[in-house]
């Protein structure tokens, strides 16, 4: 095997407070653009890598791509009119928007949600996981020139997409999880079709196992590479299983349980090496956890009920003065929901803290001086981020 | 790492032979039922409400006319157009409409080359607009409440031993839950015959604006705390609320508005009247139409002198409205008002009687003539002449005046109108006040879905006791040999409404009733009393199948007369109130044209 | 009733006979109606008029039949006297609706006379042989329920629910 | 209750103003600037509020005020606060606690493009974060008119017109108004 030693002396120099000194006129440096196109399932967004050979000494995000004004334009709707909208800050999990502006407006409405919409809401949530999750195990192989991969996971989520189609008559932005409930029951014989998907489900994981975390090129470029020293979770706000991979057994479901999740049994994955591999083993993990919470909540959730709650008339609905902070466990970490209510019929400030706000950002220019260029998109990937949350 | 991971992946060779998973032709795949494509939107039974549109976080929806859909009482004829360039699928317009006529098909793959093929008005010519599959909402709408809130009521068993109020009124907070049930939509208030801003002052009661709600109030009516009562509130009939639900309880809104400010605040927001124009009419007849005519002519500095025959004004609402539905203080409130617009009332002062039309006609620069329907009508059948035998408009106005009125133990009453009712009604109190039981039959023409009372003025009734034989009709008022009335003998209509709302009433002979009783009470139609014209002034005046004729700003062919009410047009408060406002807005251009000429 | 009317109650009639006696009943009709104009007051005067207006229709309808050849052959058969023909033939004879009838009163006299006429009407056209008199009674006989169904519908909107 | 022990211990040290609980978990309560920094590390340090979940702002601007809200979390205890520092709109200057969570860099960089609030000192703050050449007011300040915005920026697609259901009836059943 080659064993790439870098010659440490070429590297910039840094002054007293810690800046580099970086002349490109000198001929060692180069400036080099990962991104903005979508670089494997990263998102939107780029690296302003600089690079010293194949040596990354310093990278610099930038977002904006995407940016909607999501906050901005919510604050010009009435509270039943931001509920399309907020689906739209997450392609790959949206229902966690759904699910955390239903509730900070509940909160501060004093709504109470009936049991049903509660187990619907966490079956949503955990579909939304998981497809999350086929994403990053497809795009994690893809990083790295593993196509087939992404061929197979995307071939897993498009089964669970005909679910979600079927359940809340869309695929991608499902709108289903209204303020004061969810929009309807299950479909007739939803749950053997889903366990075919689960099943099927199953049998792909397998074959990821045999041909992904099995395999000898995956783990030489995963291993060791990327590591996030855990003592910097804090300072960088890392969460979910960014965090789970270094050890932290930390998992809103379980420390600060939501929804039916007190209910459920489930364990959390972890892992202790903190590096890309490990990242992606603590969400291989996640999927199975998923696909039994599944499982068990169209065990255990209760065959009828209301769906939603008495809700004011959403056409003049005013929400008095207070402000509230609701949060869940997204397959990226912590995902929350600052709602700020004015006594008006429209919100006075809606701020979204997605997980990737806080690792693509000040976590992954931390990372990324002294990888190998062809590592970073891997190592992207491997914090899960989707830039949208970035600059809603 | 060993050998083992080198070749283990290669197992998933495995798959080569696998049937692709791949979908050959996506255009034409059949989504899933819920599936929330391109709308689809029953036409006969949207109802243009708009509230799609106002839903809408994209502005995708404008409200169009459409070729074929009439503007009509509860539909404003228009109709959702939808701009798919900027609809995001949410749906909530589907969750929000009030008749549950806006879904979604199921359809999704539509490739056209002109851009504004996708901006169309659903429901008319799609190829999938009979489609069964696509998004519907489950059960009914839970965007807006479908439950009007509950009125508190005094039950029958209290009620009917006295005239008191019988509904109590909404509290704030009850009348916050009603108020938040209106979706503001405004098809109301085309039926409303004052026109009144319903949405307006229902969003007052929201806001808990009262002030505000009572000076939107009185934009259209001064009556309205009478109107808050007594209102037909036909309103409610095109309430877009009631398609899945009950319609908005307009009438006690607004009730709720005036119970809310003191009568002081009230004379403190309608302000004083504008400066005096030395300009002086007068008025015939204290009712409704007469004085908000009176209202609005002495607001705008006009002297006004209402002529009234009896001895209180009010007219109908005070001689016809028993007080158990509209208390005579609420009234004298709204006719306070009024008067401290500087309106003199002379009271006990008949036309024809007192004072001559010849005197007003020279004394005043118009005169409007708002006499109202005070005559009763009788059958005329058999034993209907002699004692024994009442009109209901007489009787009501005797019991206003505290007269002392005959109350047998058993009685029968003809009609089947709110007039019916309403004697029926007060007889049953002052039976059970002096018999300790009620006993009231009424007997109506009509089937009682054709009742021309109000439905609740029914059900009140009949939970007070009184007896109601629908489709009867009356033949003969029965008497013993001494003269006394001893029942009412009626046969069975067999005929029914025409496509029209016409009704001839048929017989069936054979089918024969005695209703007892040794009183009956006609409440049938009623007429004016318009001897008080003369025989030269109704000879020189053009008539109207038996009404003074009329033009559509309410003059009568006599250039000084001007007329407005029952007596013209009918049949309730609130359109008497429409008309004096109208009859005073053409009196005052009259005023100020005669004032250019000069 | 009258004696002459009375010898009319049993037996055969011819056509001629008949023929008059409608004529003559429209006749009195439309007199009546028309010397009622000026004794009404002029609010009702409306009613009084449309209903004289009407009669003439019929007058003139007769009129013109007199002078229908087809009609002229057809005179002298003999038909059922109608059953009806009683209370029709009355109508002849005016009542007094007194010096300023109201318009209940001249309403409740109108719908007696349609009435009286329909019955009339309908017998004649089952027995008179097919041809233009009988269209002509058929014709009638279509009017005066229609006219009486209008009545009455004038009858309930006036004096039942008016004002209700 | 916690959260009430904790309020007692830190309100007279830190001149917080009333705790603000929002059902046993999450609660806010107000500090006044120049007590942030030292309410902060105590939080981070001593009760293990080591957790900064956002900072973000909130315009009130009828008052004349920025919000900010700085989430701590204590992960172990479950405990959510919500600080709040309110700062003059003119000045619109807040104290950077890069230092104390370098994530917050990132944090301080977006309120300065979108709400035009400075932290002076904040690693890159004057660097465009999402924005770029943007000239206009920021945008995320309630007097930033984003609808008349975009009307000036985009051209609607013509042909576009509706009617008020109740002002439509009007001119078909009244148009005189009675």
């Amino acid at each position: 095997m080659f064993n790439f030693k870098p010659d440490r002396t070429q590297y910039p120099a840094a002054d007293a407070d810690g800046k580099l000194e970086i002349d490109l006129e000198t001929g060692k440096y180069l400036k080099l653009w990962q991104g903005p196109n979508h670089p494997g399932i990263t998102g939107n967004m780029s690296v302003e890598l600089t690079v010293c050979g194949d040596e990354v000494v310093e990278g610099k995000t930038h977002v904006g791509y995407l940016h909607r004004g999501f906050e901005k334009l919510m604050e010009r709707r009435t509270f039943i009119q931001v509920f399309p909208i907020v689906c739209r800050v997450c392609v790959p999990e949206p229902d966690f928007n759904e699910y955390c502006y239903a509730a900070a407006v509940e909160d501060l409405a004093g709504i109470e949600v009936p049991e049903y919409a509660t187990w619907m809401r966490t079956l949503i949530l955990e579909m939304g996981r998981f497809n999350s999750y086929m994403m990053f195990l497809g795009g994690i192989g893809g990083a790295l020139g593993l196509g087939i991969t992404g061929q197979w996971m995307t071939y897993v989520r498009d089964l669970m997409l005909d679910r979600f189609e079927e359940l809340t008559g869309a695929r991608i932005y499902h709108m289903f999880i209204l303020p004061g409930g969810v929009r309807g029951h299950l479909p007739e014989g939803f749950e053997a079709r889903m366990e075919e998907v689960l099943s099927t489900a199953e049998r792909y994981l397998d074959d990821i196992d045999k041909v992904m975390f099995s395999n000898s090129v995956f783990k030489t470029r995963t291993k060791g590479v990327g590591v996030i020293d855990p003592k910097l979770f804090e300072p960088y706000g890392v969460t979910g299983p960014n965090a789970r991979a270094g050890g932290v057994a930390k998992d809103l479901r379980k420390d600060s349980p939501y929804l039916v999740y007190d209910q459920l049994d489930f364990e959390v994955a972890t892992a202790t090496d903190s590096d890309i591999f490990a990242r992606a083993t603590v969400r291989r993990g996640d999927v199975q956890t998923s696909i039994d919470l599944i499982r068990q909540i169209l065990r255990k959730m209760p065959k009828d009920g209301p769906a939603m709650a008495r809700i004011p008339n959403v056409l003049h609905w005013k929400i008095p003065r207070g402000e509230t902070y609701i949060k869940g466990e997204c397959s990226r970490g912590e995902y929350g929901y600052y709602l700020v209510t004015d006594g008006t019929g429209y919100p006075r400030r809606i701020n979204v803290r997605g997980p990737s706000y806080t690792h693509a950002m000040a976590l992954l220019e931390h990372l990324i001086p002294g990888t190998n260029i062809s590592d970073v998109a891997a190592l992207m990937v491997s914090l899960h981020t989707y830039p949208p949350e970035i600059e809603r | 790492m060993g050998l083992r991971e080198v070749l283990t992946p290669f197992t998933v060779w495995k798959h080569v032979f696998d049937e692709p998973v791949t979908i050959k032709n996506p255009i034409g795949r059949p989504a899933a039922d819920r599936y929330r494509g391109f709308h689809q939107n029953d036409m006969a039974s949207c109802i243009g409400c708009g509230t799609c549109e106002a839903i809408c976080q994209n502005a995708a929806i404008d409200m169009v006319p459409v070729d074929g859909i009439e503007t009509r009482t509860g539909d404003s004829g228009l109709r959702p157009q939808i701009d798919y360039g900027r609809c995001c699928w949410c749906a909530l317009c589907v969750d929000v409409c009030m008749t549950g006529s806006l879904t979604m098909s199921n359809e999704y793959t539509w490739v056209d080359t002109d851009p504004d093929a996708f901006r169309f008005v659903p429901g008319l010519e799609e190829p999938w607009k009979d489609d069964e599959e696509g998004y519907e909402r489950e059960g009914k709408r839970v965007l807006s409440g479908i439950e009007r809130i509950h009125m508190e009521e005094m039950p029958p068993e209290t009620r009917i031993s006295n005239f008191e109020e019988i509904v109590d009124g909404y509290s704030r907070a009850e009348a916050i839950l009603e108020a938040d049930r209106c979706v503001e939509c405004g098809l109301c208030v085309a039926t409303c015959p004052a026109h009144m801003s319903i949405p307006d002052y229902i969003a007052a009661v929201r806001d808990q604006d009262y002030d505000r709600g009572l000076e939107i109030l009185y934009e259209t009516n001064p009556f309205s705390e009478v109107c808050g009562r007594v209102c037909t509130h036909k309103c409610e009939t095109s309430c877009a609320a009631l398609h899945e639900g009950d319609p908005i309880a307009i009438r006690w809104l607004k009730r709720h508005i005036v119970d809310e400010v003191p009568f002081d605040r009230r004379l403190e927001l309608i302000g004083k009247p504008a400066a005096p124009t030395g300009r002086k009419v007068a008025i015939i007849g204290a009712g409704p139409a007469g004085l908000t005519a009176a209202f609005d002519l002495a607001r705008a500095g006009h002297g006004v002198v209402v002529f009234e025959a009896l001895s209180h004004a009010g007219g109908m609402m005070r001689y016809g409205i028993p007080e158990y539905r509209l208390p005579y203080e609420a009234l004298d409130r709204d006719i306070g008002v009024i008067e401290a617009m500087g309106v003199e009332i002379r009271t006990n002062c008949r036309v024809g009687r007192d004072v001559t039309m010849d005197a007003l006609r020279r004394d005043y620069d118009s005169v409007i003539l708002a006499i109202g329907l005070n005559m009763g009508r009788s059958t005329r059948v058999p034993g209907t002449e002699g004692p024994g035998v009442e009109k209901a408009v007489d009787l009501l106005r005797r019991i206003t005046d505290g007269e002392e009125v005959p109350v047998p133990e058993r009685l029968v009453v003809i009609g089947g109108g709110n007039v019916a009712m309403d004697i029926a009604r007060s007889m049953a109190r002052l039976q059970m006040q002096k018999y300790g039981r009620v006993g009231v039959t009424l007997t109506a023409l009509e089937d009682i879905d054709h009742f021309l009372a109000d439905r609740e003025e029914i059900v009140e009734s009949r939970e007070e006791g009184v007896q109601i034989f629908d489709a009867r009709g009356p033949q003969e008022v029965v008497r013993d040999e001494s003269g006394a009335v001893t029942g009412l003998r009626t046969w069975r209509v067999k005929s029914i409404f025409d496509a029209d709302g016409r009704f001839a009433p048929a017989y069936d002979e054979g089918d024969e009733q005695i209703h007892e009783g040794t009183m009956v009470i006609e409440a049938i139609g009623q007429m004016a009393d318009t001897s008080l014209l003369e025989e030269a002034l109704t000879e020189a005046l053009e008539w109207n199948r038996g009404r003074i004729r009329i033009d559509g700003a309410f003059r009568t062919s006599e250039p000084w007369l001007f007329a407005a009410g029952d007596a013209v047009k009918g049949p309730d408060v609130i359109n008497a109130v429409a008309d004096g406002h109208r009859v005073a807005r053409t009196v005052m251009d009259e005023l100020a044209a005669r004032e250019v000429m000069q | 009733m009258s004696e002459m009317n009375k010898a009319k109650l049993s037996g055969k009639t011819t056509i001629r006979e008949i023929f008059e006696t409608a004529t003559e009943f429209e006749k009195v009709a439309h007199r009546f109606y028309t010397a009622l104009i000026p004794n009404v007051s002029k609010d009702i005067r409306w009613l009084v008029e449309e209903l004289a207006e009407e009669e003439l229709e019929h007058v003139d309808l007769f009129t013109k039949l007199a002078k229908d050849p087809a009609v002229e052959a057809v005179m002298v058969a003999e038909i059922a006297r109608p059953v009806a023909d009683g209370k029709f033939s009355d109508c002849v004879q005016t009542p007094d609706l007194g010096p300023n009838p109201d318009d209940q009163a001249v309403l409740q006299y109108a719908l007696m006379r349609e009435s009286a006429a329909m019955d009339q009407y309908t017998e004649l056209a089952e027995s008179t042989p097919v041809g233009p008199l009988k269209d002509a009674f058929v014709f009638l006989a279509n009017e005066e329920t229609k006219h009486k169904a209008e009545l009455e519908k004038i009858y309930y909107e006036v004096v039942h629910s008016g004002g209700v | 209750m916690e959260m009430r022990h904790l309020h007692a211990l830190l309100k007279q040290r830190h001149s917080l103003g009333q705790l603000e609980p929002k059902g046993g978990k999450l609660a806010f309560v107000t500090v006044p600037r120049e007590n942030l920094r030292g309410l902060l590390t105590e939080l981070r340090d001593v009760h293990g509020f080591t957790h900064l979940v956002l900072l973000t702002a909130v315009d009130w601007m009828e008052d004349g005020l920025f919000q900010l809200t700085y989430m701590l979390n204590n992960r172990g205890r479950d405990m959510t606060l919500g600080i709040r520092v309110m700062l003059d709109r003119q000045e619109a200057q807040g104290d950077s606690i890069h230092d104390l969570w370098p994530t917050a860099a990132t944090y301080q960089r977006e309120l300065k493009e979108m709400f035009g609030i400075d932290f002076p000192g904040s690693p890159r703050i004057d660097e465009e974060f999402i924005l770029e050449g943007w000239t206009d007011l920021p945008p995320y300040r309630r007097d930033f008119d984003s609808l008349a915005y975009s009307q000036q920026t985009y051209a609607e697609r013509p042909g576009r017109v509706t009617h008020d259901p109740r002002e439509y009836m009007k001119s078909k059943l009244y148009p005189d108004g009675v």
